[in-house]
């Protein structure tokens, strides 16, 4: 084990795959010469040259399409956006031409390419640089959309969606970047895609979160058992193919649910794990499961109310609380 | 910086040789009856959805085809059947695709529109206006990355023209210097709108100049013109010089697709169209003016188009439905 | 009352709204000309002149812009995609310059635009051109999402969308274009957003539906009392704001819920109203919420397949027996 | 159709009357000082998120602005606190907004990339690369559709000259005529990107030739030659002549955003602009060699920008955070 930020290794995973397989390339504003907008590339323009760290201009829409366009022919583009609120230029081609083209084509056409960069909030810039779409991308069939926590699931998830044979929308957080953690060492570690992680284990109540979300998950499940609460929690890490076996194991255990988003509430991923558990664990809740979320506003500026709009620890350990029926 | 140059009645195509021509019409042939069994088809509740005709335009994708070899990629819109046999693709599977058949090249699943063959280096088939052009630059960087000689054409019409991702590409294939082939397939309309009401400046060959790539406008319904305009395109490409732009001057006989009765032209246009342009009877007239062959020849070989089109379109009948099962695969590759 | 069909109350709605207010106009491809591709506009170029009924290029993003900066001119853009699949190269400006400006601004400034057009499945035309887009634009705030069933509603909502300040996603149904309903006469019918319709009383089971499920919901609930069991069917009409307190109600009364959507499952509409039910009304609850929805794919061409891949009157019969325990 | 020329160095600049230049100087100082003194708040914690300066710049929006009257509408992109102040919105509230407060001109909600003043005809301070662009072209739209002679001015970057969307808003702005002035501010660089990076031809004034738009070229360091081409501009649109593109050449001081350390060019690039080539010095020069204002005088209004400053900046501390009920507002207007 070293001890890596998720920056690095995320830049390890790409590295290592860009060394055992020449056909996988990185693309995107700012990858190369300026070592990534968020220095998740550096140094790859060094090892391996300008002809597989390219820098584009600012046309998302354009550069998306070209990536899809060269895996189409096989080669393993990794895409770069700068942040995920850009890639709503082109998420058509996201969609269209990639998720759905195997199915058209009736299994002739792969197209093995990777979108990833930030997803989310940073820290103060607004509503129009902190929209959440692990919910949107994970409402898809025919992506694979993925969003870690920990620096070792993001260099083995990361790893794993290079190394497969279909799009993968991989959604980082601007926040978790700089954060530590341990990450077992060798270019053969992956992390599958579509498992989550019992980060935490406990009795009294599943906490469901994923990306920067799990950080604030575990800070509430401290305070909670400090209450004598034991808060179970599972990292999804993979949106899709969503992890059902696990969340629901965890909830016919503890019978309470509590899930974490930093999206918007409508029709989110909490939505979806609610719908899933009524459906398949009904009688296993001891109580409805409680959605802590994003609030539905467009993210303000002020830090006051971007604080008040984003979730918080205090709010997982109030819906906790609330499933547990302990006020 | 390369200028654009028009190029509409070039003096110097050079003359093709009787065999040339006959493949030309063979292949023409081909493509025309394929579709015109198509819309039968279509009209006897075979086909459903959108299924948009080529007709008319047969001489801009076989004189482009004829200028390309294996390993040249290809991409286009939903106009795709035509492109699609010219790949190399067998018309009993494109036939049975159409109709939404097991044995269609995409199993059924994509229909008109989405049709691809790997092997023919043709990749869609797409219905997004404008979609194919990255992505025929995406095609164009995988040759760059490579290191390869290939090239990748694009085709697309002149409404997806005026898409912002069309300049997007363009940029970025003149700033890499890919070996891109940007086909506009002028036809004059997009659906109902015609090209004057689409843009201000109709010069669809000068559309990459603030990128500087060369454009050349070439006429559409002479398929030998086209084949050299396109001989010269490759050879700037594989020669390394970059991207460059092909405005292909052309016309579509039917309707945008088979439920637009086509009322914003006059019958007199279409009709004027096909008896003084059509790249089929331009062709045949050179075989007989050249004497390289006789109505007889050309009733063979009209007889034998039409047995692999009625064989095409008995196939296509006959294949069955998909298999329910097919429902759940090809949504994730393995 | 006259007898209406969707197509023609949706351009009595724009003529009307044209006619009162000058600030109203129509842009979007072939609604001039052509009278629209699916020939909504039938009249209107005639009617009010091309200053008022404009043809654009095919520029989905540019024209979404172009219609978003009138608006914050203070005009009443009408933008019609040709369909929503098409919308998706020009989402970034509803939801990025549209959806959150007024919020940006401190309430600075509005932009009263509708974008409208057919969403969903039309017949056969496959993957690319079949995507239902309620549950994307249902998750943003700052949008107004309607998805009307019946000719009246579609009227009436669209006259209401026009006047509405705020913009609006107006999702509608190709299929349902030509069917006919009776629809109030007057140029002073409206229909508010925001409001659930109660298509069909019934005790045993709500159903919940929008858009063309509505017809499918009907069908179901005939075969359904013939075998004794009454449905209550909820025409949602409005997506956002959801009416929750008509959905509620309706659960309260029977006890059970199956939701119905053309869109793919993943936190889709259904999965909202699940979440929803479970938080508000989880111990009115009998049985879990079931959803039908469309089948997690690319909507696949071949007729026999298509017909699997969206949800049918047998479907939601199949769920309403389950969720009242009758097989 | 009209050609796009290059007009650099313009010899017929009209002389500037000492009152403009001293209307220049106070103005470019103002937004000078304002930014100077927002980087040092962003320095202390005051001022979050990104934060774009315009420091370099003054004289494009600058003289722009004064060729514009009331009821023409302005938009650009997330460097936008110039031209907030250009529209005359007021110091105190554009502060207070920078540091996410109550007083701030968004209510705090907006920060600096999204600010707006409908009283100024400003409409934004947006987020998103090349967005303003048809946004632009619709506030133009608006003032076609109401038949007045207002004229539309879209600010945006090199960088954002290459987007798609760009392209589709020349088009429908050359196809109806719209009185739309695309300015485009050349400062070189978009973030890490110099321009020979992001395109292969450099003359952004040429951008819109394919759609048949008008181009010109002009120093953006110097405020009266700025003011020389957007009045030709603004004369070219009210008289119904349609969209121009105004490339205007300039340079940004600091990082792209504060934190840039803008490591892709040399210290001296920036120093030998700063020293040859600062607007607000050539107009100080100007004033002087023309004695139109002595070094008293200027130091006079030296104090004055500096009192506005601090005080803007006094308020914008003193200004609460916004009330918690305001995260619920303004979702939705009634
Ligand atoms: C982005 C997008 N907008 C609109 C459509 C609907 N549409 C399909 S084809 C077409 C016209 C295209 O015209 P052109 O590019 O000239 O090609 P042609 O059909 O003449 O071959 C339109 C508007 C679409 N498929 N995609
Ligand atoms: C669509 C989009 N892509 C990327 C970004 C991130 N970004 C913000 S500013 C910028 C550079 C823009 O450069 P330019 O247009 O030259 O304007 P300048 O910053 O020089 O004023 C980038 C890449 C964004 N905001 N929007
Ligand atoms: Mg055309
Ligand atoms: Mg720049």
């Amino acid at each position: 084990m070293a001890v890596q930020t998720v920056r690095e290794a995320l830049r390890d995973a790409m590295a290592e795959e860009m060394r055992a397989n020449p056909d996988v390339f990185l693309m995107g504003e700012e990858v190369a010469e300026y070592q990534g907008a968020y220095k998740v590339s550096q140094g790859l323009l060094q090892e391996f040259g300008a002809k597989r760290v390219i820098d584009t201009p600012i046309t998302e829409m354009g550069f998306a399409g070209v990536g899809t366009g060269a895996a189409m022919m096989g080669l393993r583009p990794i895409v770069e956006f700068m942040t995920f609120n850009f890639a709503m230029q082109a998420i058509d081609h996201v969609l269209n031409s990639a998720a759905k083209t195997l199915y058209m084509s009736g299994g002739e056409l792969r197209c093995p390419i990777v979108f990833r960069g930030p997803n989310g909030a940073a820290a103060r810039v607004a509503a129009q640089h902190s929209q959440c779409y692990a919910s949107w991308y994970g409402h898809v069939p025919g992506l694979r959309v993925i969003a870690p926590w920990s620096a070792a699931d993001a260099k083995g998830l990361l790893k794993s969606a290079i190394r497969d044979p279909n799009p993968v929308v991989f959604l980082e957080n601007e926040l978790l970047y700089g954060q530590s953690f341990e990450v077992p060492e060798g270019a053969d570690f992956t992390v599958p895609i579509g498992k989550a992680n019992v980060v935490r284990q406990g009795r009294d109540v599943t906490i469901v979160a994923f990306s920067i979300m799990v950080s604030k998950a575990m800070q509430a499940a401290e305070k909670l058992a400090a209450q004598g609460i034991e808060a179970e929690i599972v990292d999804l890490r993979t949106i899709r193919p969503l992890d059902t076996e696990t969340v629901l194991a965890s909830v016919k255990k503890t019978n309470r649910m509590v899930t974490c988003e930093e999206g918007w509430p409508f029709a989110g991923i909490g939505a979806e794990l609610a719908a899933l558990v009524m459906e398949r664990a009904f009688d296993h809740l001891d109580a409805p499961v409680a959605r802590v979320t994003g609030k539905d506003v467009p993210l303000p500026y002020a830090a006051n109310l971007e604080k008040l709009a984003l979730p918080q620890v205090d709010d997982i350990i109030a819906a906790a609380k609330a499933v547990c029926y302990k006020a | 910086m390369a200028v654009a140059k028009k190029k509409d009645k070039p003096g110097g195509v050079p003359e093709a040789t009787g065999e040339e021509l006959l493949g030309y019409y063979r292949q023409m042939l081909l493509l025309r009856r394929f579709e015109e069994k198509a819309g039968q088809m279509y009209g006897m509740g075979l086909i459903g959805g959108f299924c948009h005709l080529y007709i008319g335009q047969e001489a801009v994708a076989t004189g482009i085809q004829r200028a390309l070899g294996p390993g040249d990629s290809v991409v286009t819109g939903y106009r795709c059947h035509a492109h699609m046999l010219l790949a190399g693709a067998d018309p009993k599977a494109v036939m049975a695709e159409l109709a939404g058949r097991a044995g269609g090249v995409s199993k059924g699943k994509g229909g008109s529109m989405h049709m691809f063959t790997k092997k023919g280096d043709f990749f869609g088939g797409h219905g997004i206006v404008g979609a194919q052009v990255p992505l025929g630059a995406g095609l164009a960087l995988a040759h760059w990355y490579r290191g390869n000689d290939r090239v990748a054409v694009s085709y697309f019409g002149d409404g997806a023209s005026n898409q912002g991702q069309v300049f997007e590409a363009f940029n970025m294939a003149a700033l890499w210097r890919l070996p891109a082939i940007f086909v506009i397939e002028n036809n004059q309309y997009a659906m109902g709108t015609s090209l004057q009401r689409s843009t201000a400046v109709r010069d669809l060959y000068r559309r990459g100049e603030a990128f500087g790539l060369e454009g050349q406008q070439v006429d559409g319904m002479d398929v030998v013109a086209v084949r050299a305009a396109a001989d010269e395109a490759v050879a700037h490409c594989r020669a390394g010089h970059g991207p460059i732009v092909l405005e292909v001057l052309t016309y579509r006989y039917r309707g945008h697709s088979m439920s637009d009765p086509a009322k914003y032209r006059s019958k007199e246009e279409v009709a004027r169209v096909r008896a003084e342009r059509d790249p089929i009877e331009q062709v045949r007239d050179r075989l007989i003016e050249g004497k390289h062959a006789g109505d007889e020849a050309l009733k063979e070989i009209e007889k034998e188009i039409k047995a692999i089109v009625n064989e095409a379109a008995e196939y296509a009948q006959n294949s069955p439905e998909p298999d329910a099962a097919e429902l759940y695969t090809d949504v994730y590759a393995s």
